[in-house]
């Protein structure tokens, strides 16, 4: 065990948040999110200059050879910025699916585009109806001549927008309800037959509504396995739990900062609102839920890349569940202590207790992940 | 001791259903159903409707053109107007400024304001907080000197709740700096077109237009506006905020509100089956419906209480900490009810006229922006911890 | 609605209080407590002369027709004063049975004597392995010529070292696994094949594992309908569910004025330690807690007496569990706030808590009933 | 930054477990996997057979006879114990009264106490706590008057723990009233033996003899047992405080803990089925099981933090807040499995030999007692609501 960062971890560390501090103020931020794609495209290059688009792949394909702690990082001081580009999507979950899942060709084709900042992605996968169950897909996908024809609804495409391809889980199976085998294409988000509706979420972010209707791909568009993209997908979706936890401790954190200095600095009854006891004690209780899912998304990171996908499983639902319920006690609480000024627009505590909310739904809530934990312990 | 309804008591209900069936504009109740956003008229639309059928005012005595209602009455009223989907009547001027007009108010101000409240002619909001007076009302720098017959205001308010739509504002204003900072508040009525008023918008984390600032410049005010005695308006003040807890259980409110989360969880589907069937979610409904029915019999047993004793007591804390928890709890789990669809922002989607499609569910688009401006509740009206202050001082001896 | 006590209820209130006050003292309780039998037949001589055995009963069997506001009363008090005699499970549970299930003759032959406090009862049900599940009977009856024979073993009978005849629930239908068909039988305790052993429980109280070993009863034994028996025991536990209720409520009152007093005597740091805010809102809580478990408690004893049987069940499962939830909230806190002094022996807090716990335990714990009435909404 | 054991401490895992039960008596673990009540001989044995070994005092530097092992390898030590069913070491020779001598008593002291401790000649307690003065230590009564080569020590002690076993007592006396409270107080180390010193019972709520008063009347005790100087004591005090709390978060007692737990829950029946398969019961193990999860890293990352600043910080606190949460949730939980079976109260069923048949299941007795007696967690050695002052002012500034 080792609870040090390298120096490299440290430099980074310092590198995003000096971007964090100069380009990414409250202001400058909200104009993102109001504008037409909801992100900079010239933060995105910053992105691939700092190289945290390189940071998870391999040295072959332009990459870093980053490791989970690496991104840990990154998505921690993301958090603290309400960083809005789609990194999570395009980076972590589809550059991780095609990174773990792609052939050599597709790896070549895509890695070094991704890790140079010029190509953007998004994972359409969960469907509505289906809630969080991540292994129930209606879309169809038929064989045709050489390729596939794909047909379906994919729901809450996060970065479906901004995206130029789409990684398109499809049904390739007979089972009735979503079941049966499931796998992977590649599709061009401009092909025929697909459409994307695009809109604003709750955090400042963009997600998107996606129809294929008859789209036809190539035989190379399949990404992993036949009937057997489900633990790629899996896996992918688990490393987004890991950044999603990360996002959160940095959102808690920072959210920690701007309640303390509130506690100190406002005053009534002639004091400092701080001086309340029961105030202090919920803060308190703030920090200590911070520190612990701290250690949890901690966990998450490591076991992410967990070569037992059992045991990676129950350590990333373990954290989604358990980071989820701190973060929605330390949202709250910020919110509550800072009174009035907690839920106005103008002030940035709104803004990082919505992002929260909004990470606690992604990829699975704290009930879900719950329940997959504590199922998990009848075969433990 | 019976928690029964009476015979009386159930046909009064059966009176209250018919009638609010009949007066409530199709229109309003769809809005309210839908979690659209509101327009001014819709709320006005609704006070005059109950008005022209003498309801206008059920928790005034009937000397002042109330209905006289018990607290169970009352109770009932509430149920049946929340469950057909009626817009709240806005308190800032029924249960408000009202009662304080009622019980210090000069004869002249009963006769000329509370009829115009009880019609909805005026549309009165709050001058109470300050940027800098939040918990510690008594602190308020807002000032008005005495010039002749009429005071000059200068000062900021805040916290104000719609009173974009406002015609008149109540004012705490300090009128004295001497002796503590309680004894140099006095209570103003000041009309809103008075020159020198200026409205500034404040957006809600859900992004509405709910609540402002009011700036007051050199504002002029006729003498004969000051309810009571100068300096005598933090008496006043305490008793509107004893009264304004009163209403604050929304015992009415909550019901239809969970009533709605069980039709979303019967609708939404997890895994085929309704998410009703899931354990999980279901026990979580549970938990406050348990919380509501208890809050609902201990609403009664208050109020009841209150009405003998005449006043409303720091009993009714209580009713403000776990109403608004609750209220806080069926937001929380209608938003959690929507999986991903909880994420989608579409403002434009609140309006009652707009053609679009939903993004998922057709009740999708209110929820998670009523879940967050939502928290407010614990923090309006006196924060919880504040009324938690109350309770251990008045009732504990803490 | 009516939220008064008539003044004959009001009576019987200060009545109570004072047979609390002067008899049952916490030295006075200890020494039952440990006594042979664990309380006071003298007592239960006071409580026939003060007409507590005869409350629940028509006058017509020498009661006093009392409904159920008048037991609530009744357990309330008994709750301060942590009664030791087995006033739930004679007078109400098997006494109610009786009253409500048996023929015009058992209920001659026996309301009189119960009323009076000649005879002790105690209704011999859950088995273990049924956990909290009342419809779940292994123990047997078989005709045998015109009467029966029982034979099977019942856990944790309340007051079944005292009970001089048995109330005992037993399958006469074929189903396996405690399924079937249950009937009630009236068995003597001291009937040959009945071993009754009686031990402490953690509240001071007295319980019994009681086995039959082919204990033949004759046909008038058998109490209510053959088979049928199912729904009468339904509702004498929630008569039993609604005096836990009260008796709960008692004791949290009873706590909260302990803690109060505690907060404004007990002095630390130069000030009584009421004085910190982070215990006034603690304080606060525990009081809000029990006021709203005494709206549940009032619920339950209203429902107890519903003539709808489903609407009476879902009340009685909303009262056990939210008043449980409130009972280990206030318990656990005061305890917490009185330090050291809440886990001592000596002081009645820790036994007010133990007594709380128990009642969580008894007919069901908090988790159970609110499964049952979460699992009540689908049919809602 | 990496979570998971090297080789060397899976290595040094292996070993431990393999020396913990080539060593540890059978009819100990017994006791201690069966709830039974422990004998001041089981502790001691336990203690002499780790210290033949030279794991004696783990947490303690080599140069006094300890390991000097890594924050990793104590924790992994602590777990195996724990699993094995070891009986707990008690702290306040090991960790309580040994660091003070460490750092601050002389060399004689050191000389003679240190080893005495760790191969459990002397049986400590703790003579802190008076009826006044919990929270508030500082505050405490008991004097010590210097007379000659010795001090005379009067008052009284409470909240002793095991004293009714002990050799030595470690207390804070009053030796001046000048200046602030915290000033006047010194550092005693008082033999048990000594004339003038009762000890009385105090039963705990599950009717167990855990802790004791301690009096002292007219106790003379030699001016070379003062730990370095006088009415420097409040220093020492606090810095035992800091170690105290370090071993408390207990993440090797509570997984041992969980793990009996689960067994029960995967024993207990519900209506025929594993207690275990009802989703409502399994997800509340599940839930205790997360917050230990996450404070087993949180444990490990403070004390490895601590371990590179030397000294114990108010980080610390953390852990006494969680750690004593979570022990008290997985007793309430324990009982809780046993439905009504957790009712019956068999004192006599804690003795390892009596020949009883148990009422329910084998390991039912212990288990509502416990669930009572763990109530003290949140309360000793600081209250969770002093660990959160501490927290506020130390942390945040507050």
């Amino acid at each position: 065990m080792d609870f040090n960062y390298t120096d490299e971890q440290n430099a980074l560390r310092d590198t995003l948040a000096r971007f964090i501090a100069k380009d990414y103020g409250f202001e400058q931020r909200r104009a993102l999110a109001k504008s037409d794609i909801g992100f900079s495209r010239d933060h995105w290059k910053q992105f691939a200059e700092l190289g945290l688009t390189a940071l998870p792949f391999a040295e072959d394909f332009g990459g870093l050879n980053g490791n989970a702690v690496d991104t840990m990082l990154v998505m921690e001081a993301f958090g603290r910025g309400l960083v809005l580009e789609p990194y999570l999507a395009t980076v972590i979950v589809a550059g991780g699916l095609i990174r773990d899942a792609g052939s050599p060709a597709q790896q070549e084709a895509h890695l070094p585009s991704i890790a140079s900042g010029k190509l953007m992605l998004a994972l359409a996968h969960y469907e509505r109806g289906a809630r969080y169950k991540v292994s129930r897909v209606d879309t169809a996908a038929k064989a045709d001549g050489g390729g596939w024809t794909l047909s379906g609804s994919k729901g809450v495409v996060l970065g479906g927008g901004a995206a130029d391809k789409l990684l398109v889980s499809a049904n390739t199976g007979k089972g009735p309800n979503g079941t049966g085998a499931i796998s992977l294409f590649l599709v061009d988000s401009k092909a025929a037959g697909v459409s994307v509706r695009s809109y604003m979420t709750q955090d400042g972010g963009r997600a998107a509504e996606v129809r294929l209707d008859k789209v036809s791909v190539g035989a190379d568009a399949l990404l992993g396995p036949k009937d057997g993209a489900l633990p790629a997908i899996e896996r992918a979706l688990d490393y987004g739990i890991a950044a999603l936890c990360a996002e959160a401790v940095g959102i808690m954190a920072a959210l920690n900062e701007a309640t303390l200095e509130y506690l100190k600095t406002r005053k009534q009854f002639g004091q400092p609102i701080g001086r309340f006891q029961a105030l202090q004690h919920r803060m308190v209780d703030m920090v200590i839920a911070t520190e612990q899912a701290r250690s949890m998304a901690t966990l998450a990171a490591v076991k992410a890349d967990a070569p037992d996908a059992a045991a990676r499983r129950r350590a990333l639902s373990a954290a989604k569940a358990y980071v989820g319920q701190q973060a929605r006690f330390v949202g709250q609480q910020a919110v509550q202590l800072h009174g009035g000024m907690g839920v106005v627009d103008e002030l940035n505590v709104s803004h990082y207790f919505k992002r929260l909310t909004m990470i606690n739904i992604t990829f699975g809530d704290t009930d879900y992940h719950l329940g997959l934990f504590s199922d998990m312990l009848l075969a433990a | 001791m019976d928690l029964n309804y009476t015979p009386e008591e159930q046909a009064f209900r059966a009176e209250v259903r018919k009638l609010v069936a009949a007066i409530l504009p199709a229109d309003i109740s769809a809005k309210v159903k839908g979690g659209k956003r509101l327009a001014k008229d819709d709320f006005v639309r609704w006070q005059k409707a109950l008005h022209a059928k003498g309801w206008g005012a059920t928790m005034w005595p009937t000397k002042f053109g109330g209905t006289g209602w018990s607290a169970v009455q009352q109770h009932i009223f509430e149920e049946e107007c929340a469950e057909a989907g009626a817009p709240l009547q806005l308190p800032f001027g029924l249960k408000m400024v009202a009662p304080v007009i009622m019980a210090f108010g000069s004869k002249g101000q009963q006769d000329h304001f509370l009829p115009r409240i009880v019609d909805g002619s005026d549309w009165w909001c709050q001058g109470y907080s300050e940027p800098g007076s939040g918990s510690d009302l008594a602190s308020l720098k807002a000032k008005a000197e005495r010039q002749g017959d009429h005071y000059v205001v200068n000062g900021q308010k805040t916290w104000n709740t719609l009173g974009q739509y406002a015609d008149w504002i109540f004012c705490l204003v300090r009128t004295s700096s001497e002796g503590r900072q309680q004894e140099g508040i006095s209570f103003l009525l000041i009309d809103m077109k008075t020159p020198g008023i200026t409205v500034r918008p404040i957006i809600m984390n859900d992004g509405e237009h709910e609540i402002n600032e009011v700036w007051f410049e050199d504002v002029k005010v006729p003498a004969q506006n000051l309810v009571g005695e100068e300096n005598k308006g933090w008496t006043y003040a305490k008793f509107l905020l004893g009264h304004e807890r009163t209403g604050i259980a929304g015992v009415g409110r909550s019901k239809a509100a969970l009533h709605h989360l069980k039709d979303i969880a019967r609708t939404e589907l997890s895994y085929d089956k309704p998410l009703m069937e899931d354990v999980r979610f279901r026990d979580r409904i549970a938990q406050v419906e348990l919380e509501l029915m208890a809050l609902e019999i201990t609403n009664m047993r208050v109020l009841s209480a209150e009405k003998d004793k005449k006043a409303p007591g720091p009993e009714a804390s209580i009713l403000k900490i776990k109403g608004s928890e609750i209220q806080q709890a069926i937001a929380e789990l209608q938003m959690q009810a929507l999986g991903h669809y909880a994420l989608p922002w579409l403002p434009e989607a609140l309006d009652a006229d707009w053609q679009g499609k939903p993004v998922g569910a057709d009740y999708a688009a209110p929820l998670s922006g009523h879940y967050f401006n939502y928290r407010k509740t614990t923090i309006y009206g006196g924060s919880n911890e504040i009324q938690k202050n109350i309770i251990a001082q008045m009732i504990l001896g803490l």
